[in-house]
């Protein structure tokens, strides 16, 4: 009795870890390469279960078909949000340019007072709240202001910075997604059956996340030792200054690699609702950014495969102590297996930083 | 940089007086509310504030507005965003009282909002109406000015339980899985007690944490027991979540009650035919039979809008193709009370007020409403819903019933 | 600059004065009060959050689970001592045990944490503030979700006009205290030997070792400080003024987030840095509550985006700049 | 007993030795360069005496005291000072603190308050000729005026022994010759020992030590006065190569 619980919770885990676990490979990507922490994480998951959601209720696509479309939309929101938010803070060489002529004067305060004319007539047509045009409004006057100052590396503030960033990059999408879709939480039923194991039941959905998860993992790891792109972006991984000498263009592998995190966590988000199709609104993400940040220690923070393996044992640990706490009389056996994976976390920490995998 | 530091405190402070401030025009009632527009409780926020707006466009336009000292006086709603945050619940919640010179207050949505802002609202000496706190807890602590609308949480199941009791005697086995909240809890613990008063073996009882993404091992470990009811719920994911895992892991209850979630429509758009026959308690539901023709019957007064009316006005007030749900409904009641109070006492007079509320009983297309002495509702009956077909259908009470249980649920 | 003898502690004066011109506003202007209150919460958070993060640049995510104990241990005493016939001491034991919480916590995580640097620090403090929630609500300590409601207990202890009145202002006063109290020690640590052994560690923990730094000593001494500030403004500004406490509720990361930002929209490592911070970001927050209720985050992130990358030394890292050669310089630190 | 005493000390990183068996001493008032081409072990070989990482094998005797357990900042507190090879002043710190800083917290540092400490580094400012710069944040400065802030940081330390890695690196040799003057000057006025690293410039070994150490894929290769390593045929292979003019300087 005790053991099939056990393994059923083992099973249960073990699926579930892939997805958790493909789910943190953009963190650890982008900090392996640009030693930032996306705390914004959970809101690109969300994006990626709205993209999921939207496809299958307004066109009708099964989610599996969503991915190569989630991995788009997150692509392009990592470049937009790398080259107006992230690279200021990392990159020595900034964007601005600093000197204006005068031409280049005119043309940016003509063209400020014209969207800000343009926002003023249009306003009463679309009959839009305020706030929407003062939110662009503040976007297009940061534009302009990074255009021109571009902002400097920080060398002592900077992780710092990238923390607030990055958590600011995430409230952006959180209340652009509840601009769009209100805070209703969401969920779309696609039901392709299941199998019965015995001691647990499967959807095929599930398995199929699993499955996704595992496939992405394995692409993103040949990518990375076959391809000369890939074995270029694991260069600047290994040795920042070392990929640079050999002339591998930094800024941009940057660039590509956080787009390309930002990409898969997005894509992850497609997954996960293959795992729960419900609850989709657009504050998900806060859990999942915890659970990540979890995983991606486990996996020795820099490694995306270390990631991949972390989510299955945090996958394996997090169901299978259930099982455990459950027998002990006066404890909320949930809330301990919660308590139990930062427990562990510490631990891991402690005693092992560089991961479960890495000996170091 | 001392003088510059005064300096740039005090031109902020300028702007934190300059700010506009609306001053009651004296042909007004100003009724004023830090909402959760924003942050966690942002949903029940959106619904509680078209709720308000609804409510006091019924009683400006089709009422008339409200008789007193011999005038018909307006309705004016300010509404803040506190952010789901207690620091701005009690500045916006000052500022509503002396700076917008508000006559009564509304509460934020949850327990612990309304706890927060309530220390305020009592140094003022101003009603603050209760519309989403459903802790006992809130009624214990000796406070003067909350009055509440929304039914306190140990009854939510009882009627569900009932309801089994009489359709099938020979059920037997419970299973209690709620999230861990003190508004759950509080609920679990009165169904627990009124489960074993039924005569009840409750099988399984276990909870889970707040914002949780997989239930799988407190299900398998709730599969186990072998329940044949199984209540629970907490919010609103957890439910759809705690809903769609059963029907992953292929549980199949004769009856599922999910509290807070199983009632909303956005619960069966979510989870389409995986909702059918599942039900939940609720305060209020499109759909139930409060009538001014029922009231009139038993002898209680009637204030407010038909039901389809309400929902007419709600749409209008958000402006979006939205149902009202009970969050809307209870801060909506809870305006119509204060109406009937102050034309009871002909005044504005917070305390005045706060007397007649206490001995006020009435009905609304919410249902009854009556509070004790602490301001805790006791007037106000719930009702259950079923999902059948794609369509909520009040089963029970009899009274109320829009249609036959099903019973055992459909299997998933 | 030559900072010697009594000039050391001139910045003290626009300190004093900024939190007497808020108090004075709150005292003067009737209905006011709550509003500074709010802002005076933000830069106590401030204050006691750049203790730490400012002068070491170590990122405790978790910082909050100091208020969140602090705030328990207020509400214990008033909890479970008040029946016992204490009478306003309970308050006092409050205080005691708010400080003795956050300080055992602190060594707790100071003993795991500090070890680590950068993000790795960072996210052992958040594992720590979840962990301790989890723990709480698992193992059912101190009534676990439940939380405790105890305005009951107040009134029992202080007298129904007390309580409010405590609920209402002194529950703020003592804030201020704490505000103060922070800013003085920060002043104090600044122009000690922890203040110079915080800033060479802070620019190089590697090199202020090789000078002879004990470096884990001070670190612990800074966190230490700036756990039991937090402990303290948690005890005030969550336990007394509010009077109930949900673990959910008080160990919320996001009041972590807010700290930061107070702290860099000010200047970290600043002294009067965290109260400029603070009392921009709390009025933009109050007047855009009033002004676009439900809009105000979608305004207010492009704007942090903004002042970060722009401006990453803070209103008082420029002001700093601008005054350097100036007579008023030594006031601004 | 000399002032440092390294015996067969040792350090490994996974499978590499990067310092293999190392065994000298340094004598009171000596002036010592230790040489040797890059990746020869002469930054661990510092790191290990001043306690940045501790050594696998060998005890480490300084001062009549057994190091080899101890951390940095102990060893530190008895007289070891040390510059670095790219400098690492305290950026947001000024010239005045920085030095001050090394006062405070040095070898005597117990004793001296925080006003104390300023009021020596204007002494020691005064010395490396940076007053103009004294209220300046080091972060600022060019790289020689960050070594000299270095240097004198570690003098205000007051150590009895002060490591100094590639003190002359990247310089002109105008600006090599001041530098060896001024070693020299501080060596004469403070009366402590000096290790310098030096990767292959031999004008200011020659112009400063009196005894050299040689090392070698980080074991000792040659350990004797300056003149003799100068011309010793097994220093003249490992720098085979390299310019015979800076060599026979």
């Amino acid at each position: 009795m005790l053991f099939e619980q056990l393994s059923g919770n083992l099973i249960q885990g073990l699926v579930l870890g892939m997805v958790y676990g493909m789910a943190t490979m953009g963190l650890s990507l982008i900090f392996g390469v640009l030693q930032v922490v996306n705390v914004g994480h959970g809101a690109f998951i969300m994006v990626g279960a709205f993209t999921a959601l939207t496809m299958f209720q307004a066109m009708g696509v099964p989610p599996v078909l969503a991915i190569p479309m989630a991995f788009i939309i997150g692509m392009s929101l990592g470049m937009l949000f790398y080259y107006g938010a992230v690279k200021p803070l990392v990159s020595p060489s900034g964007i601005g340019i600093r000197k204006l002529s005068a031409r280049g004067k005119g043309v940016i305060a003509g063209s400020v007072v014209g969207v800000i004319l343009l926002m003023w007539l249009t306003s009463g047509f679309f009959k839009v709240n305020i706030a929407i045009y003062l939110f662009l409004g503040i976007v297009f006057l940061y534009a302009i202001a990074l255009y021109i100052y571009g902002g400097r590396r920080q060398d002592k503030a900077a992780e710092l910075a990238t923390l607030l960033v990055t958590f600011s990059v995430g409230v952006i999408l959180e209340e652009v997604v509840k601009q769009l879709f209100t805070s209703e939480a969401r969920g779309y039923n696609w039901d392709i059956g299941k199998i019965d194991l015995g001691i647990t039941v499967l959807p095929y959905t599930k398995l199929l996340a699993a499955m996704g998860s595992l496939a992405i993992a394995v692409i993103l790891y040949l990518w990375f030792n076959k391809t000369r792109a890939g074995m270029a972006m694991r260069s600047v991984v290994e040795d920042d200054v070392g990929a640079r000498v050999c002339g591998v263009n930094v800024d941009w592998q940057y660039a590509l690699s956080f787009s390309l995190g930002i990409g898969l966590t997005v894509t992850s988000g497609v997954l996960l609702t293959m795992f729960i199709p419900v609850g989709i609104n657009p504050y998900m993400g806060g859990p999942y950014t915890l659970k990540a940040f979890v995983i991606a220690v486990l996996g020795g923070l820099a490694s995306p495969y270390g990631a991949f393996f972390g989510g299955v044992v945090f996958g394996l640990l997090e169901n299978g102590s259930y099982t455990l706490f459950a027998n002990i009389p006066g404890l909320e056996p949930f809330a301990m297996t919660r308590f139990f994976s930062f427990v562990m976390l510490l631990v891991i920490l402690l005693i092992r930083p560089t991961g479960l995998l890495k000996a170091k | 940089m001392g003088k510059r530091a005064v300096l740039f405190v005090s031109v902020l402070l300028a702007l934190a007086m300059a700010a506009p401030a609306v001053h009651a025009a004296g042909h007004e009632i100003l009724v004023g509310h830090p909402a959760t527009l924003s942050g966690s409780y942002a949903k029940a926020g959106e619904q509680a504030v078209g709720g308000v707006k609804a409510a006091v466009d019924w009683i400006n336009n089709t009422r008339g507005g409200v008789m007193v000292g011999g005038e018909k006086k307006m309705i004016a709603y300010k509404v803040y965003d506190c952010e789901s945050k207690k620091e701005s619940v009690t500045s916006l919640l000052e500022r509503l009282i002396t700076t917008d010179k508000v006559h009564f207050t509304y509460a934020p949505y949850s327990s612990g909002l309304t706890l927060a802002g309530a220390p305020v609202a009592e140094k003022y000496g101003v009603i603050y109406m209760d519309h989403g706190g459903a802790s006992d807890n809130i009624f214990k602590q000796g406070f003067e000015y909350i009055v509440q609308t929304i039914g306190p949480g140990s009854s939510y199941h009882a009627g569900t339980l009932e309801m089994v009791r009489k359709i099938d005697p020979a059920a037997k086995k419970v299973a209690l899985a709620y999230e861990d909240s003190e508004f759950a809890r509080s609920v679990m613990d009165g169904a627990e007690a009124k489960a074993k008063e039924l005569g009840f073996d409750v099988v399984f009882k276990r909870t889970y944490p707040a914002k949780v993404t997989d239930l799988t091992p407190l299900l398998s470990d709730l599969k186990a027991a072998g329940a044949e009811i199984v209540i629970g719920g907490g919010h609103f994911q957890d439910g759809q979540l705690l809903n769609q895992q059963m029907a992953d892991l292929d549980i199949n209850p004769k009856l599922l009650s999910l509290i807070a979630a199983a009632t909303l429509p956005a619960f069966g758009e979510a989870l389409g035919d995986k909702a059918e026959g599942v039900m939940g308690p609720s305060h209020w539901e499109y759909g139930v039979t409060y009538s001014e023709a029922g009231a009139k019957k038993l002898g209680i007064t009637w204030i407010g809008p038909s039901q389809d009316e309400y929902v007419a006005l709600f749409k209008k007030a958000v402006g979006k193709d939205m149902l009202p749900d009970y969050h809307a409904a209870e801060a909506s009641a809870a305006l119509l009370s204060l109406v009937l109070a102050i034309e009871k006492v002909d005044s504005l007079d917070s305390d005045k007020v706060r007397a007649a509320l206490g001995d006020l009983t009435f009905m609304s297309f919410y249902g009854g409403w009556d509070v004790d002495d602490t301001g805790k509702q006791i007037g106000h009956s719930m009702v259950d819903v079923q999902w059948q077909k794609g369509e909520r259908v009040i089963i029970w009470p009899e009274a109320a019933q829009t249609g036959a249980p099903v019973y055992p649920k459909p299997k998933f | 600059m030559m900072v010697k003898g009594s000039g050391k502690y001139l910045p003290v004066v626009p300190v004093l004065v900024a939190y007497g011109a808020l108090l004075g506003y709150g005292l003067m202007v009737p209905g006011k009060w709550q509003l500074v209150s709010q802002l005076a919460f933000y830069c106590t958070l401030g204050q006691a959050f750049n203790l730490f993060m400012g002068m070491t640049g170590y990122v405790d995510f978790g910082y909050v689970a100091f208020m969140g104990v602090g705030t328990y241990g207020m509400a214990v005493s008033i909890y479970n001592l008040t029946d016992k016939g204490l009478g306003g001491w309970v308050i006092v034991i409050g205080f005691a045990l708010a400080a003795l919480f956050s300080v055992l916590l602190s060594l707790a995580v100071g003993a795991v944490a500090l070890r680590l640097r950068g993000a790795y620090f960072a996210i052992a403090t958040i594992g720590v503030n979840e962990g301790f929630r989890f723990l709480i609500e698992g193992a059912r300590i101190w009534n676990g979700s439940e939380g405790m409601i105890f305005t009951r207990h107040m009134k029992q202890a202080l007298g129904k006009p007390g309580a409010m009145a405590m609920g209402t202002f002194w529950a703020d006063v003592m804030m201020f205290a704490v505000a103060i109290l922070a800013a003085v020690l920060t002043l104090v640590y600044m122009r000690n030997k922890v203040g110079y052994a915080l800033t060479a560690l802070r620019e190089d923990e590697d090199a202020a070792k090789v000078m002879g730094i004990n470096v884990t000593k001070y670190k612990i001494i800074a966190f230490i400080t700036s756990a039991a500030l937090a402990g303290l403004l948690g005890a005030t500004a969550w336990a007394l003024k509010l009077q109930y406490v949900y673990p959910t509720d008080v160990f919320e990361i996001h009041y972590t987030v807010e700290a930061i930002i107070i702290v860099l929209l000010g200047g970290a490592g600043t002294l009067m840095g965290p109260i400029v911070g603070g009392l921009i970001y709390g009025i933009a927050k109050y007047f855009l509550a009033i002004v676009l209720p439900g809009f105000q985050l979608l305004i207010f992130a492009p704007i942090i985006i903004a002042i970060i990358v722009l401006f990453p030394e803070g209103t008082v890292g420029i002001l700093k700049k601008k005054l350097t050669g100036t007579a008023l310089q030594r006031y601004v630190i | 007993m000399p002032l440092l005493r390294c015996l067969n000390v040792t350090k490994r990183f996974g499978g590499l030795v990067a310092v293999d068996d190392m065994t000298f001493d340094v004598h009171k008032g000596e002036m010592l360069a230790i040489v040797g081409p890059n990746g020869a072990g002469k930054t661990t070989m510092f790191n290990l005496i001043n306690g940045v990482f501790p050594a696998d094998e060998g005890p480490i005797w300084f001062d009549g005291v057994d190091v080899t357990r101890f951390p940095a900042f102990k060893r530190a507190h008895l007289g070891l000072g040390r510059t670095f090879q790219i400098p690492r002043p305290f950026a947001s710190a000024t010239v005045q603190e920085n030095i001050a800083i090394g006062g405070m917290f040095g070898a005597a540092g117990k004793e001296i308050s925080v006003d104390e400490a300023m009021e020596m580094a204007d002494q020691y400012i005064q010395l490396i000729g940076l007053k103009d710069h004294r209220d300046k944040p080091a972060g600022g400065l060019t790289p020689i005026e960050k070594k000299l802030v270095e240097i004198a940081r570690a003098l205000a330390m007051k150590p009895k022994l002060l490591l100094m890695d590639e003190a002359m690196a990247g310089m002109n040799p105008k600006d090599i010759d001041e530098m060896v003057a001024f070693i020299k000057q501080i060596r004469e006025t403070e009366n402590i020992a000096i290790v310098a690293m030096v990767e292959h410039i031999m004008r200011a070994v020659a112009g400063l030590a009196e005894r050299v150490i040689v090392m070698h894929q980080g074991a000792l290769l040659v350990d004797e006065p300056t003149r003799e390593a100068l011309t010793d045929p097994r220093v003249i292979e490992v720098y085979l190569g390299r310019p015979t003019e800076e060599m026979n300087a």
